[in-house]
């Protein structure tokens, strides 16, 4: 069982999507029952691995075919503490996904399920390969699903925001391709073994002088993912005209394969040549946090909007993966599945009113509250967990990142702390102009409030928002060791590095006595 | 006497070269390339290529050419019945190529035969007697020689298929 | 019994999930009703906290929250004598206004929704005075903010209102950016984020005047800035106003806006350790306090005039923590929170008469329709001018005397106090004239209509005309002949910070005599004018609005400190953002972006050029080629 | 006895004027006989070295070439005629389908 759960779920979606190619394309119900109820028993599946997993332990649930000995390429999969919610994040987002498009498409129903299955397929893939082609193939799968979900489901101007995304994709995978390569001929040149092995290549020290080109060439195609600023102006317009659901994927899972990336593999790999980047990608995320907010702060599209603030929340994210240190680590890897439930939840909210209105522009709403009152407090209560008000997940992750990264990067924390005053400015001020005031436009009178179904879609997430805000330890618990192991690796070669004396400013006569973690001493 | 006769065939295959190139009528070319192969058949038997210069009268004057003015025939092209020419600018261009060609082949020409170190040789009577080409094909050449016959069915399916009438009514690919 | 103090937060949130879920299908009687006995419950049981709490503080823990690394928080309650007071002091005004609102809000759609969000702030306000962890008051303080949000734009639909909740949020948001810094900051210098851990190590980690502690409290400050609406951030309070009137009473004036003088108060160590950051904190206190107290003279705006009146009272609580009196900033705190919440009660009971006439200058003679209100109020009128033996007498003369004669204190910080104190008797009593004293300017078809409020909102206005009667004699000073017992149960709250504080000399009976007289004397003065000038219908502020023209518009618009801000940090900050959006990010990097794909298709439209489909292109180009290959040839072979 | 240099100055003339050919005749047929006298150019040069290296081999080939001109010449023209059903001309500028 154990062994087999990931290939269960990383291929349980391409066979319901096989089968779902043979049926008649016109009876649209039967393909949602369908799509939802395979949907659903991959979410109860991967449900198992919550239960299973051992908190603390290495990689879990592996299982290993070699594919070709010749080129050291296996098919080897397994999670850690890093994947689990991510995986868990990826399958609970599908199905919510895969419901909240019931009523939004209406054509090719047929294709648009099978895109997301296959999608889904791509996306667990990606983040349980332990093995750097595989993890590749899998990076490359699930662009090509959200490419159709975009450039056939999408609005408008979809074919331009689908080329533009896959063009910056490809740009970025392209690069790390040939540092996959690369790295393996280098493996192969010490080692003597072809392989493409996660393990091996983590234990393995690669020189120093290559391993900032490689370093850049993986992060490019993380940042790109990320969107790190000034990587992020495919984001906006793929957002904007992706179908609802298609933004709730995009924003909730697809994104952080950037920083998943970063977690998994270019920071462990590389870890001297990421000490190196290091104030270069703490400035990026700052301006990424700021920029983010102020831009979306004059969107005029509520979705453009939405994606802006993804911009700022991801730049958190990364700000907590330069704080290096254990509470900067869990609090990015959290707020990574934060970002991922509430600006799920504020794309699905988003459209839930397009299918009403037909439009997302901030202008043409103006005093919703009083006429969809249930609708508002979906929104309000998602609205805040972005925001990040205590109590809800929001808060955990930022407070986590900025306590980490005011350890290490004080004045970068300070200015992500300036973020988050902003971040109340562009969502409240958003609000405002959508839910307050008088209804200007009749249009606004005729709008119904949500209906069962859509309700029963939100109330997982809202659910999500408040448990990981109020009890995040299980979270947090079994995140933490799978972090720690990637910090260790940075910090053995920090202190190699660093003989030097460091930080002044926290170092006292009378500092706190060094606890049970060694790597965030205070170091005299 | 060899040079008189040289002169005058490969004056009349020149001239009779350029007149195939600038006639506007299909009819005349084909006709001006017939005399063009009989002007190389005299090269030839110069050359003494007997064989060659028999086969060149036979078959590429005799079959080929007759194949050519069948089609100029069939066709009706007598008139010069195109539009406007859409690449002025070729005309010259290609007589600018064509020249140059002439010239740096001339050239290469030179540089072989002056590489050469005599001037001629002496051949044996039978050398390109039909009966010395024919022992080569069917000596050292057969492979080759029978396979040209698989050429040339091919050919002949090939030419049937593609000019062959269309039982099947194809859908006429009008592009304006 | 202790171990239940956790239940005094969670009943408010229990009527706030009932409320807010089943709103609608419960009658608004059962919501009223709701509201109010969740809140009540939480008011007997803080009693019954501080009742056996006996001497030392208490500790419990619910349960962990975050758990990261080094870094641990769990939702763990304190109980000492500061929280006990504040506990009973919220819950028991909560408990008042919740039912003055039954009546008040009765003819509301929303009356559900508006007891739930009041149930929902009363939660947090319990969790910020009882948590015993930065983290937890954190919480509670944004989770004020919010509810004040969304109390101040409970009318949405009216775009003042919304615009104003929005401001409120946004401001505090800024003081918060100041308080979380200070967490961060506090964490790592400690280790913890637990009250009695951090204060325990505060004063063997730092000599008295360390930068890092006097940082630690700047950003603590600037936090409370924002939520007790101090300078520079104060500007959100008036417009506060926008909220139901029962609203500006509890949050925007009795409690969300104490808990910045709360938390200074709570890390009383801290500041203790920090004279720099005291004095900071006295300075803008003063400063605050006169500063509003001159806005409030010239606004016509009922509501207005008394949120002014709750910045200036705010501002001498923070002169008190200033001046490291904090007892008698809580002991203010809660004096305040009696009579500014029973003159927000009155205005709302005159506005909800008057049918939601707000404007001074539309009032007047109403004594004699609101009998109740007309007494009430005008203890409360009393109250807060500091007339000898009310309770904002006692509180706010023992600020004053503190003021003088704390070593940290001085003169000059006792004259602003005095004289914000006539300037307090004299807007007070101005607002008290014009709305019950003189003719009638409202129509005649309004006074038809004038009624006394109903015994719901009546109750609570005499109730707290009691306790702002007498709530301050727990706190008689002793050279009244009182014990000044507030103090002494307080005391061993503040033995730590008074510890670290220099003592100061020992002034005589007879100065402090002297300086109350004084005090007393300047309020009476401002009376006197207020009598004069509003009462007595003299054209004197007519007269004086006419010759300094500049000087009136200046205070009438508040400084223009409002236009500042807009002018100074929102219009750049949108303006800014717009030209980023335009410029940068669709010129600059999407341009740049757009014009690398612009440039590959025309390289790869002038590379198709040639292959344009005529047989002779193509066939010009290999002639050309094998040229150029010969050419090459020859050139090799020669 | 001619030099071989004459020789090969007639075929390199002839085949620069069926390249003129190639490139400057509309008529597919014309082209298709400019081909033609590009291939006994080359035949030529192939008779004049023979005789010249006094190595009947290049008979042979020269012979072959026949053959592939017979077979170019057959599958050309019927091309030339399936070309003109469908479009009705033989103008290689109207052939423009090769666009790319």
């Amino acid at each position: 069982m154990d062994s087999t759960i990931l290939t269960f779920l990383i291929f349980w979606p391409l066979i319901t999507a096989g089968v779902l190619t043979l049926v008649r394309s016109d009876r649209h119900d039967a393909i949602r029952i369908y799509a939802l109820v395979a949907t659903l028993l991959e979410f109860v599946a991967s449900l198992y691995l919550l239960f299973a997993f051992e908190t603390g332990a290495g990689y879990q649930f592996v299982a290993r075919w070699v594919w070709s000995d010749a080129l050291g390429v296996s098919y080897q999969v397994g999670i850690d503490g890093i994947s689990l919610f991510l995986v868990l994040l990826t399958t609970f987002l599908t199905v919510i996904s895969v419901w909240a498009s019931f009523a939004g498409i209406k054509e090719r129903v047929k294709g648009y399920f099978i895109a997301f299955l296959v999608l889904e397929a791509g996306m667990v893939g990606t983040f349980c390969a332990t093995d750097l082609f595989l993890f590749y193939v899998f990076w490359e799968l699930m662009l090509l699903p959200m490419y159709f979900l975009i450039g056939i489901w999408g609005g408008v101007n979809r074919i331009y925001a689908t080329i533009k995304f896959v063009l910056y994709t490809i740009t970025g995978s392209l690069f790390m391709l040939v540092a996959i390569i690369y790295t393996a001929n280098v493996v192969h040149q010490h080692t003597g073994v072809w392989t493409f092995d996660l393990m091996v290549w983590s234990q393995f020290d690669i020189p120093a002088a290559q391993q900032l080109w490689l370093f850049l060439a993986f992060a490019l195609a993380f940042a790109i993912k990320v969107p790190l600023f000034p990587f992020h102006t495919w984001l906006p317009d793929a957002h904007v005209q992706a179908p609802t659901a298609g933004s709730i994927i995009l924003a909730g899972v697809l994104l952080k394969m950037g920083t998943y990336g970063f977690l998994r593999f270019a920071i462990p790999l590389f870890p001297a040549a990421f000490l190196d980047a290091l104030p270069y990608l703490v400035v990026l995320s700052v301006i990424g946090i700021i920029y983010g907010a102020l831009v979306a702060m004059v969107q005029k599209d509520i979705k453009s909007l939405v994606a802006y603030s993804s911009v700022s929340h991801l730049g958190f994210v990364m700000l907590g993966m330069c704080a290096l240190n254990t509470i900067g680590f869990t609090g990015s890897l959290l707020q990574q599945l934060n970002h991922g439930l509430s600006t799920g939840a504020l794309f699905l909210l988003v459209g839930i009113i397009y299918e009403r209105r037909h439009t997302r522009l901030i202008a043409d709403y103006g005093g919703l509250f009083k006429v969809v009152p249930v609708y508002g407090v979906f929104f309000m209560i998602t609205m805040l967990s972005s925001v990040g008000l205590p109590g809800t997940n929001g808060f955990v992750g930022e407070f986590l990142i900025l306590l980490g990264a005011f350890r290490s990067q004080t004045i970068a924390a300070v200015f992500g702390t300036a973020g988050i005053v902003l971040a109340a400015g562009y969502m409240l001020w958003m609000f405002q102009r959508v839910f307050f005031g008088k209804v200007t436009n009749p249009e606004n009178d005729r709008v119904t409030d949500m209906t069962l179904r859509e309700r029963a879609v939100m109330v997982p997430l809202i659910v999500m928002i408040f448990v990981i805000g109020l009890y995040p330890k299980p979270f947090l618990e079994r995140m933490e060791p799978a972090l720690q192991r990637v910090l260790s690796r940075v910090e053995q070669v920090r202190i190699v590095r660093e003989q030097a004396l460091t930080p002044t400013l926290f170092v006292g006569p009378a500092a706190v006595p060094v606890t049970n973690e060694p790597e965030e001493d205070i170091r005299p | 006497m060899d040079f008189a006769v040289f002169w005058i065939a490969a004056g009349v295959a020149g001239a009779a070269a350029i007149n195939l190139i600038f006639q506007s009528k299909p009819i005349n070319s084909v006709l001006s390339l017939v005399v063009v192969l009989f002007a190389l058949a005299v090269l030839y038997l110069q050359l003494s290529a007997e064989f060659i210069a028999a086969l060149q009268i036979i078959i590429y004057a005799g079959a080929i050419m007759v194949l050519f003015l069948f089609v100029v025939m069939l066709l009706n092209l007598n008139q010069d019945q195109f539009g406007s020419n859409r690449k002025p600018g070729l005309r010259s261009f290609g007589v600018l190529i064509g020249g140059t060609l002439i010239i740096e082949i001339s050239l290469i020409a030179r540089a072989f035969v002056s590489s050469s170190p005599t001037d001629g040789q002496v051949v044996a009577a039978e050398f390109g007697s039909v009966a010395q080409v024919g022992r080569l094909l069917f000596g050292e050449y057969l492979l080759p020689f029978e396979l040209t016959s698989i050429l040339l069915l091919i050919a002949v399916a090939g030419a049937l298929v593609l000019a062959g009438k269309r039982e099947e009514a194809q859908p006429p690919e009008e592009r304006s | 019994m202790l171990n239940t103090i956790w239940l005094i937060p969670v009943f408010p949130l229990i009527g706030f999930m009932i409320n807010g879920l089943f709103g609608r299908r419960l009658t608004r009687y059962g919501s009223g009703v709701l509201g109010c006995l969740t809140v009540f419950a939480s008011f007997i049981l803080s009693l019954l906290a501080m009742l056996f709490l006996g001497e030392g503080p208490h500790r419990f823990t619910l349960a962990e929250w975050i758990v990261a690394g080094r870094f641990t928080v769990s939702f763990g309650f304190l109980l000492d004598h500061l929280s006990a007071v504040m506990a009973v002091t919220v819950s028991g005004v909560a408990f008042l206004i919740h039912v003055y609102s039954t009546g008040y809000m009765a003819q509301d759609e929303r009356f559900s929704r508006y007891f739930a969000y009041l149930n929902l702030f009363v939660f947090f306000m319990l969790v910020l005075v009882l948590a015993d962890n930065f983290l937890l008051l954190y919480m509670g303080w944004e989770g004020v903010g919010l509810c004040s949000y969304l109390l101040i734009g409970f009318w949405f639909q009216k775009d003042s209102a919304a615009n104003a909740g929005k401001k409120a949020f946004i401001v505090n948001r800024i003081g918060d950016f100041g308080f979380a810094l200070g967490i961060m900051l506090i964490f790592w210098k400690f280790g913890s984020v637990y009250f009695p851990e951090v204060f325990a190590a505060a004063p063997e980690m730092f000599v008295p005047g360390d930068t890092l502690v006097t940082a630690i409290c700047l950003l603590l400050f600037l936090g409370a800035t924002g939520k007790s609406a101090q300078i520079p951030l104060y500007v959100w309070l008036p417009d506060a106003m926008e909220g139901p009137t029962p609203v500006s009473a509890l949050i925007h004036a009795a409690t969300m806006v104490t808990a910045g003088v709360y938390m200074v108060a709570r890390c009383s160590v801290l500041f203790a350790l920090s004279p720099t950051a005291l004095l900071v904190v006295a300075i803008i206190g003063a400063a605050t306090a006169l500063f509003a107290a001159t806005m409030a003279t010239v606004q016509n705006d009922i509501k207005r005039v008394l949120a002014y009146s709750t910045i200036s009272q705010l501002g001498y609580m923070f002169l008190a923590c200033g001046v490291a009196a904090f007892s008698a900033a809580i002991f203010h705190l809660m004096t305040h929170a009696f009579f500014k919440a029973l003159l927000f009660l009155g205005a709302g009971s005159v506005i909800h008469a008057l049918h939601h006439e707000q404007d001074l200058r539309h009032m007047g003679g109403l004594r004699k329709y609101l009998p109740a209100t007309f007494l009430t109020f005008g203890v409360a009128t009393l109250a807060i001018s500091g007339f000898p033996g009310l309770a904002g007498f006692v509180s706010k003369d023992e600020i004053l005397w503190s003021s003088f004669a704390s070593p940290l204190g001085g003169v000059a910080f006792w004259v602003v106090g005095v004289l914000t104190a006539g300037l307090t008797a004299f807007y007070m009593f101005r607002l008290f004239f014009l709305a019950f004293y003189g003719k009638s300017r409202f129509s005649e078809e309004t006074a038809t209509k004038v009624h006394e409020s109903p015994m719901s909102m009546t109750g609570p206005l005499v109730i707290l005309g009691i306790l702002s009667f007498v709530g301050g004699w727990i706190g008689w000073p002793k050279v009244l002949g009182g014990g000044n017992s507030f103090e002494h149960y307080l005391a061993p709250v503040f033995a730590a910070a008074e510890e670290l504080l220099p003592h100061g000399v020992n002034h005589a009976h007879s100065t402090e005599f002297l300086l109350m007289g004084l005090s007393v004397g300047i309020a009476l003065l401002g009376f006197i004018w207020a009598y004069r000038w509003y009462l007595r219908g003299s054209t004197a502020p007519e007269n004086l609005k006419n010759k300094f023209p500049a000087v009136y518009r200046l205070v009438q618009n508040k400084y223009y400190i409002d236009e500042f801000y807009h002018l100074v940090i929102v219009r750049p900050i949108v303006g800014g953002s717009r030209w980023l959006w335009k410029y940068f990010d669709e010129l600059v990097i999407d341009g740049s972006v757009n014009g690398l794909a612009a440039f590959v298709r025309q390289l790869g439209q002038a590379g198709a050029q040639p292959q344009n489909g005529y047989f002779r292109g193509y066939a010009a180009t290999f002639a050309l080629g094998s040229v150029a290959v010969l050419a090459w040839l020859i050139y090799v072979l020669s | 006895m001619i030099p071989l240099s004459h020789y090969l100055l007639v075929s390199a003339v002839l085949f620069g004027l069926g390249t003129v050919g190639v490139l400057i005749s509309r008529n597919l047929i014309t082209i298709l006989m400019s081909v033609e006298l590009m291939l006994n150019a080359a035949n030529l040069a192939l008779i004049s070295f023979a005789r010249w290296h006094a190595d009947p081999g290049a008979h042979v080939f020269v012979f072959i070439i026949f053959v592939v001109a017979a077979a170019e010449a057959a599958v050309g023209l019927s091309l030339v005629i399936a070309i003109f059903r469908r479009k009705n001309t033989v103008d290689v500028d109207e052939l423009n389908i090769l666009k790319g």
